[in-house]
C-alpha cells in the first residue's frame, strides 16, 4: 500500500498513457485517433514532470531569498542540499524535465496540425474518415488498371 | 482555521485528487461516441494537467499546455470535425479486443517496471541528483536569468529548442501543403444580417485584440524572469490573430496577413534563431555560444547599470543571445499557427472536388 | 585503391564548425527555399544546400578517420550540462550517406517534381526535404539523447506531408501517410517513454554519460524497461520486422523525391540510433542484452528476410515491392549486426551502404520510367525498356545489385555478411542469408522479365525517356553500384570505421 | 490584522466555491440551452469575482493584487461576450427555449428557424 502512496502518479501515467494508445489502435475514425495520439504525447510528458518533483520544492524561478518556513521545510527535507550556497534555502523543483517537456509538447501540437491536415484531405479524397471506408475503397483502387498520363 | 499538517501533504492531495480527475476524463474521452465531446474533454484534460503541472511546480510547461492543449489543439481538432462532416464515429466491438490486450500488456509492463523509480519528490533521485542539480546550482554564475528553465531551454539545450523550431516550421510547411493551396470558397463575404447579431462581439473582440497582443508580448519578454517565454507568447499572438478571424471575417484577416506572408515569416523565424548561433560562430566562440554573442570591443561599451545591479555578472551576450532566439520562436510559432490556422479555416469540403479535378 | 584521405579537403575553420555546419546548412537552406521567390530558384537553393552538406560530411569522415571521435560543444557547456555532438566513423559515415543521398536525389527532383507535384507547391516541398535532411543529419550527429528525438521529429513532421502530396497521382498517398504519421509519432514517443526510464535511473541525456552511469549500475527493472521501449520505440522508426506495416505505402506512393531519399536513409538513420543505443549505451555485457540479441532481434530478423522477400515476389505493384524488399534487407542488416563481432558490424555497415545505393537507383530508375506513363503496376511497364533503354538499363544495374550478381555492390556486401556470419559460428544465420537471397533472385527477376523480355500491353501509349537532368544522377548512383562492385576499398574502409567505432575500439 | 484578512479572504473564496458547484449543478440540471447558459454565467461572474476577491484579502496589497484586478477584468469583459455569442449561436441554430413566453422571438423564429427542432 506503501507502493501506492510513493508511486501513485506514475500508475497514473501509465494508465493514461495506455488510454492514449487504446484509443489510437482501436478507433477506426481519424480524428478520435488523432486525439488518442496527442492525449499519449501529452502523459508521456506527465511523466517526465513526475520524475523532476522534488518535494517540498517550488518551481525553478530563482527568488531573492526564502520565507523563514520555507528554509526550515528546506533543511527539513533535505539538509545537504540546503546547505549550498546560493540557493539561501529555497528548494527549486527540477528544471530539465520541464525544459524536455516544453519540447515534446510542441512536437505533440505540431504533429496533431499535421495529421489533422492529412485526415481532411483524406476526407477530401475518400469522402470519409472512418478507416474501414478507407480500406474497402483503397482495395478497389489496387484493383483498377493505373491511369495513363 | 484548518491548519494542514505540511505543505507537502496538501500538494500531495491536490496531486491525487487532480491525478484521478485526469483518469475520469480520459475515461470518458475513451468511452463517448460524440467526436465533439470527445474534442472538448480533451481540451478539458489538457486544463486540468495544465493545473496539474503547476501543482508539480512546472508554470512554464503548465502555460504551455494550456495554450497549446486547451487552445489551439481546441481550434485546429474542431476545425477538422468541421471539414471532415464526422461527428460520430461508427463503433466496431470486435476490433476493440486486440488493442486492449496489446495495451493491457503494455500498461502492465509498464507499471511493473515503475515499481522500481524512486519515489515521487525523492530530491535525491538520480534525475535530479546528476545533472538536474548542476543546473541550479551553476545558472545564476552561467547565464544569470532567474527562471533556470528558461536558462536551461535557451542556453544549455539551446540546440533542442532549435529543433523545436524547426519542428513547428516543418509543421506549418505541412499543413500549408496539405491545405494551404486551391480555392477558397469561404472568402466570400459573410451575408450582411449576420452582423446584426454579432455586434457584441465585434465590440468585445475590437477591445480585445490589442490586449491579448499586449500580453503576449508581456509573455515573451518576461520570459527570463518569470513563466513564458517565445513559445506561449507566439501562440498568444496567434490567438489574437486568430480572433479577428473568427470576428471579422477570414478575408479581413489574410488582407492584412496573406498567407504566403505568413510562411515567410515563419521562416524568418527559423532564420533569426540559426542567426544568433552563426555570429556567435563568427565571433570566435562555437554554435549557440552566447558568450560570444558581442566581440569584446562592443561588449566593453555597454555600461554595467542597465540590468540595474553592479554586484551580478552582467552575462549581456546570454541576456541578448536569449532576447534573440526568443524572438525568433515568437516569429516562427505565431506565422505557423496563424498559417495552420488558415489552411484549416480557409476550407470547405467543397474545395475537395474541384481540386481533384486540377 | 583510393585512399579517403584524398576525397576531403575543407577550409580548417569551416573543419572546425563542420559538425553544425553539416546540419545547419540544410535547415538555413530550408527556410532560404521557402522564402524562394519561384520554384527554380527553390531548386537551386536545395541543391547548394545538400552539396554543402555532402562537403561537410566529407571533411568529418576525414576527422572521424583522423582523429577517432570529432566532439563538438554546443553555447559552451560541457557535456552532462549542454548538448554536445560527438561523431565517431559510425556517424560519419551515416552523414556522408544522407548528405550524399541528399545531393542526388536534390538534383533528380529538378525534373520529376515538375511531373508529380503542382509548381506553387515546389519551394515548400524543397524546404520540407531541405528539413528532412538536417533532421537526419542531426540524428546521426548527436551525442545528446534528447536532443536525438528532437532531430527525430525534425526529419519526420514535414516527411508525413510530403509523403501525402503524392495524392496527385495516387489518393493512396494520403491513407499511407496517415499511417506512417501515427506509427511514426507512437515509435517517436515510444522513444520519448524509454528515455524517461534510463534517465529517472541516471539522471543524465548525454549517450556517453549515460552509458558511463549504466556501467555501474546493477540491471535493474528501470534499466530494463528503457532498453525495452527505446528498442521497440526506434524498431518502428526502422521498420524492423514485425512494426513495418506502415512502410510499404509510405515508400510507394510518395513522390519519387521523398520515396528515394526515404528509402535511401530514413530507416537506416533510425537503425544507426538503434544500434548506438544497443552496442554502446546499455553496457555490453547485461545479460537481457544478450537475451535479446540473441533470441528477439536475430529471429525476428531472420522472419523478415524471408517473410518480405517472399511477400515482395507476390506483390504487383513495383514500389511496394521495392518496399518489402527493403524491409526485408533491414533483417540482413540487422542479422549481422545481431553477429556482434567485428566482421559481423562490418558487413552490416557494407551492407547498409550497398543497400542504400542500389536502393537508390532501383526508385530513380522507377520514378524516371514513371515521368512519362505514370503506371502502377508491374504489367504496366511491361517492355518498357524499348521506349526508355537508358532508364531500363540502370534499373537492371539497380536490380542486378539487389539479387547479388557478382561485380555489383550487392554481390560484394552479401558476401561479406555470409562470411561474418560463418566466421562467428552462426551457420543459421549463413544459411537464412542465403535463402533471402535467392528469393531476392525471384522478385528481381520478375521486374527484369516484365522490363526487358515482355512485349509492351497492347494499345498502351509510348513511354519517352527520361531528361538528362534525371538521367544524369542515376547513372552516377548506377555506376558507383557497379564500380564499388569492382573496387570497393572505399566503402570498406567507410565501413571498417564504422565498425570500429561499434566496437568501442579507438 | 492580516490573519483577520486572510480569513475574510478564505471566507469569501469558499462561498465562491460553494457558487461555482452551484452553477455546475445548474448545468446540469436546467432544461435548455438558455437557463443552462444563465447558471454557467453565475460561475464566470459571481463565482471568479468572490475567489479572486479572497485572493486579494490573503495576499494583501501587492504586484499580485494587481494581477487579480487584471484577471477580473480579463473575466468581466469575456465571459458575457461568450455567454452572448453562445445564446445567439443556440438561437441562431433553431433552439427553443422551454420555459417562459417569448412573444419577441415568435416572430423572429418564423423567418429564421425553419428548421425548427427542438433539441434537447
Amino acid at each position: 500500500m506503501n507502493f501506492l502512496a510513493t508511486h501513485f502518479n506514475y500508475i497514473v501515467v501509465v494508465i493514461l498513457l495506455m488510454a492514449g494508445l487504446f484509443l489510437v489502435f482501436s478507433s477506426g475514425n481519424l480524428i478520435k485517433r488523432m486525439i488518442g495520439l496527442a492525449m499519449f504525447q501529452t502523459s508521456a510528458g506527465l511523466f517526465y514532470i513526475s520524475l523532476g518533483k522534488v518535494s517540498g520544492g517550488t518551481a525553478a524561478i530563482a527568488v531573492e531569498r526564502g520565507s523563514a518556513e520555507a528554509q526550515a521545510l528546506a533543511a527539513q527535507v533535505d539538509p545537504a542540499y540546503a546547505a549550498q550556497r546560493g540557493f539561501e534555502g529555497v528548494i527549486y523543483s527540477n528544471p530539465l524535465p520541464h525544459a524536455l517537456i516544453l519540447t515534446a509538447i510542441v512536437v505533440g501540437v505540431a504533429t496533431l496540425a499535421v495529421g489533422l491536415a492529412i485526415a481532411v484531405r483524406i476526407r477530401e479524397a475518400f469522402g470519409s474518415v472512418e478507416t474501414s471506408d478507407i480500406e474497402v475503397l483503397s482495395r478497389v483502387e489496387a484493383t483498377q488498371p493505373g491511369p495513363q498520363a | 482555521m484548518i491548519t494542514l499538517p505540511a505543505s507537502i501533504n496538501a500538494s500531495l492531495m491536490l496531486d491525487i485528487v487532480l491525478l484521478v480527475m485526469l483518469l475520469v476524463v480520459a475515461g470518458a474521452i475513451v468511452r463517448t461516441r460524440s467526436l465533439l465531446a470527445a474534442i472538448i474533454l480533451f481540451s478539458i484534460y489538457s486544463l486540468i494537467s495544465a493545473v496539474w503541472l503547476v501543482v508539480m511546480d512546472a508554470p512554464d510547461v503548465a502555460f504551455t499546455e494550456a495554450v497549446v492543449g486547451a487552445g489551439i489543439s481546441t481550434i485546429v481538432l474542431l476545425g477538422a470535425i468541421l471539414l471532415t462532416r464526422g461527428e460520430t464515429e461508427k463503433p466496431d466491438w470486435r476490433k476493440l479486443i486486440a488493442p486492449a490486450l496489446i495495451c493491457a500488456s503494455v500498461g502492465g509492463l509498464l507499471i511493473y517496471a515503475a515499481m522500481g523509480l524512486p519515489e515521487l519528490g525523492d530530491p535525491a533521485s538520480p534525475a535530479n541528483a546528476h545533472v538536474g542539480r548542476a543546473y541550479l546550482q551553476r545558472t545564476a554564475s552561467d547565464i544569470g536569468v532567474p527562471n533556470m528553465v528558461t536558462a536551461v531551454l535557451a542556453s544549455y539545450r539551446g540546440l533542442d529548442t532549435l529543433g523545436e523550431t524547426a519542428v513547428i516550421f516543418a509543421a506549418g510547411i505541412g499543413v500549408a501543403l496539405m491545405l494551404g493551396f486551391g480555392p477558397r470558397s469561404s472568402l466570400a463575404p459573410p451575408p450582411a444580417q449576420l452582423g446584426d447579431h454579432h455586434v457584441t462581439l465585434r465590440v468585445a473582440a475590437k477591445m480585445l485584440i490589442p490586449l491579448i497582443a499586449l500580453f503576449a508580448l508581456y509573455v515573451q519578454f518576461h520570459g527570463d524572469l518569470g513563466a513564458g517565454g517565445g513559445f506561449q507568447a507566439g501562440v498568444i499572438m496567434s490567438v489574437a490573430i486568430i480572433l479577428h478571424a473568427l470576428v471579422f471575417g477570414l478575408r479581413e484577416t489574410m488582407a492584412a496577413i496573406p498567407p504566403r506572408v505568413a510562411r515567410s515569416i515563419a521562416s524568418l523565424g527559423v532564420l533569426i534563431y540559426a542567426g544568433v548561433g552563426i555570429v556567435c560562430m563568427i565571433n570566435g566562440g562555437a554554435f549557440l555560444d552566447y558568450d560570444y554573442l558581442f566581440p569584446p570591443e562592443i561588449e566593453a561599451q555597454i555600461p554595467g547599470w542597465i540590468l540595474g545591479d553592479d554586484a551580478h555578472a552582467p552575462h549581456w551576450g546570454q541576456h541578448a543571445g536569449i532576447l534573440g532566439i526568443e524572438i525568433g520562436v515568437l516569429l516562427t510559432v505565431t506565422a505557423t499557427m496563424v498559417t495552420v490556422f488558415y489552411g484549416f479555416a480557409g476550407r470547405t469540403v467543397d474545395d475537395a472536388r474541384r481540386e481533384a479535378r486540377r | 585503391m583510393i585512399a579517403l584521405e584524398v576525397l576531403y579537403a575543407a577550409p580548417p575553420v569551416l573543419t572546425l564548425h563542420a559538425p553544425i555546419l553539416l546540419v545547419i546548412s540544410p535547415l538555413i537552406a530550408a527556410c532560404a527555399a521557402a522564402l524562394a521567390p519561384s520554384a527554380r530558384v527553390s531548386w537551386m537553393i536545395s541543391v547548394t544546400g545538400s552539396i554543402f552538406a555532402a562537403w561537410m560530411a566529407l571533411a568529418l569522415v576525414g576527422e572521424a578517420a583522423r582523429h577517432g571521435t570529432v566532439t563538438y560543444i554546443f553555447g559552451g557547456f560541457a557535456p552532462p550540462l549542454g548538448i554536445a555532438f560527438h561523431i565517431d566513423g559510425l556517424g560519419a559515415m551515416m552523414a556522408l550517406l544522407i548528405s550524399g543521398a541528399g545531393v542526388m536525389a536534390a538534383i533528380y527532383s529538378g525534373h520529376s517534381l515538375k511531373v508529380e507535384v503542382r509548381a506553387e507547391k515546389h519551394t515548400l516541398v524543397q524546404a520540407g526535404f531541405l528539413l528532412c535532411q538536417a533532421g537526419l543529419l542531426g540524428l546521426v550527429s548527436t551525442g545528446d539523447a534528447f536532443n536525438a528525438f528532437v532531430f527525430l521529429e525534425v526529419s519526420s513532421i514535414g516527411t508525413y506531408a510530403l509523403v501525402a502530396i503524392g495524392e496527385s497521382r495516387d489518393r493512396r498517398a494520403l491513407p499511407a501517410a496517415f499511417n506512417y504519421l501515427i506509427m511514426g509519432t507512437i515509435g517517436a514517443t515510444f522513444y520519448l517513454i524509454g528515455l524517461g526510464f534510463l534517465y529517472a535511473a541516471t539522471g543524465t541525456l548525454n549517450m556517453a554519460d549515460m552509458a558511463g552511469r549504466l556501467a555501474t549500475l546493477s540491471d535493474s527493472t528501470v534499466v530494463q524497461a528503457g532498453f525495452a521501449f527505446i528498442v521497440v520505440g526506434l524498431g518502428i522508426k526502422a521498420a524492423m520486422f514485425p512494426l513495418h506495416g506502415w512502410l510499404p505505402g509510405a515508400y510507394a506512393y510518395a513522390p519519387s523525391l521523398i520515396s528515394i531519399f526515404l528509402a535511401a536513409t530514413a530507416t537506416k538513420a533510425s537503425l544507426y540510433l538503434m544500434a548506438r543505443f544497443i552496442f554502446d549505451v546499455f553496457p555490453d555485457g547485461a545479460s537481457f542484452e544478450q537475451g535479446f540479441i540473441a533470441w528477439v532481434l536475430a529471429p525476428l530478423a531472420a522472419t523478415a528476410a524471408i517473410v518480405c522477400s517472399i511477400q515482395a515476389i507476390f506483390e504487383k505493384e513495383v514500389r511496394r515491392m521495392l518496399a518489402f524488399s527493403s524491409v526485408a534487407q533491414v533483417g540482413f542488416i540487422l542479422l549481422g549486426l545481431s553477429l556482434a563481432t567485428s566482421a559481423g558490424f562490418s558487413g552490416a555497415m557494407l551492407y547498409l551502404l550497398a543497400h542504400a545505393l542500389l536502393k537508390m537507383t532501383l526508385f530513380m530508375a522507377i520514378g524516371a520510367l514513371a515521368l512519362s506513363s505514370r503506371y502502377r503496376k508491374l504489367d504496366d511497364i511491361a517492355g518498357i525498356a524499348r521506349d526508355a533503354p537508358w532508364s531500363a538499363a540502370a534499373l537492371a544495374v539497380g536490380a542486378a545489385s539487389l539479387a547479388g550478381a557478382p561485380l555489383t555492390v550487392g554481390f560484394l556486401a552479401k558476401w561479406r555478411l555470409i562470411e561474418a556470419a560463418l566466421q562467428g559460428g552462426q551457420v543459421w544465420i549463413a544459411v537464412v542469408l542465403t535463402i533471402a537471397s535467392l528469393l531476392t533472385l525471384l522478385y528481381v527477376g520478375r521486374i527484369i522479365e516484365a522490363v526487358f523480355f515482355r512485349p509492351a500491353p497492347a494499345g498502351a501509349p509510348r513511354a519517352k525517356e527520361a531528361p538528362f537532368g534525371v538521367l544524369a544522377p542515376l547513372f552516377v548512383i548506377a555506376g558507383l553500384c557497379i564500380w564499388f562492385g569492382i573496387d570497393a576499398s572505399l566503402l570498406e574502409q567507410l565501413a571498417n570505421g564504422a565498425a570500429r567505432a561499434l566496437m568501442g575500439a579507438p | 490584522m492580516a490573519d483577520l484578512l486572510a480569513s475574510i479572504g478564505g471566507g469569501f473564496v469558499l462561498i465562491g466555491v460553494a457558487l461555482s458547484v452551484l452553477g455546475a449543478f445548474g448545468i446540469l440540471k436546467f432544461p435548455d440551452v438558455y437557463t443552462r447558459i444563465h447558471a454557467a454565467s453565475i460561475t464566470d461572474t459571481a463565482g471568479a469575482s468572490l475567489v479572486l476577491l479572497g485572493l486579494c484579502l490573503i495576499a494583501g496589497i501587492s504586484l499580485v493584487t494587481l494581477k487579480l484586478v487584471f484577471i477580473w477584468m480579463f473575466v468581466m469583459l469575456t465571459t458575457p461576450v461568450a455567454a452572448n455569442a453562445l445564446a445567439n449561436a443556440a438561437f441562431g441554430s433553431g433552439h427553443k427555449p422551454r420555459i417562459g413566453a417569448f412573444h419577441i422571438m415568435r416572430s423572429d423564429e418564423r423567418r429564421q428557424t425553419p428548421r425548427g427542432t427542438d433539441a434537447p
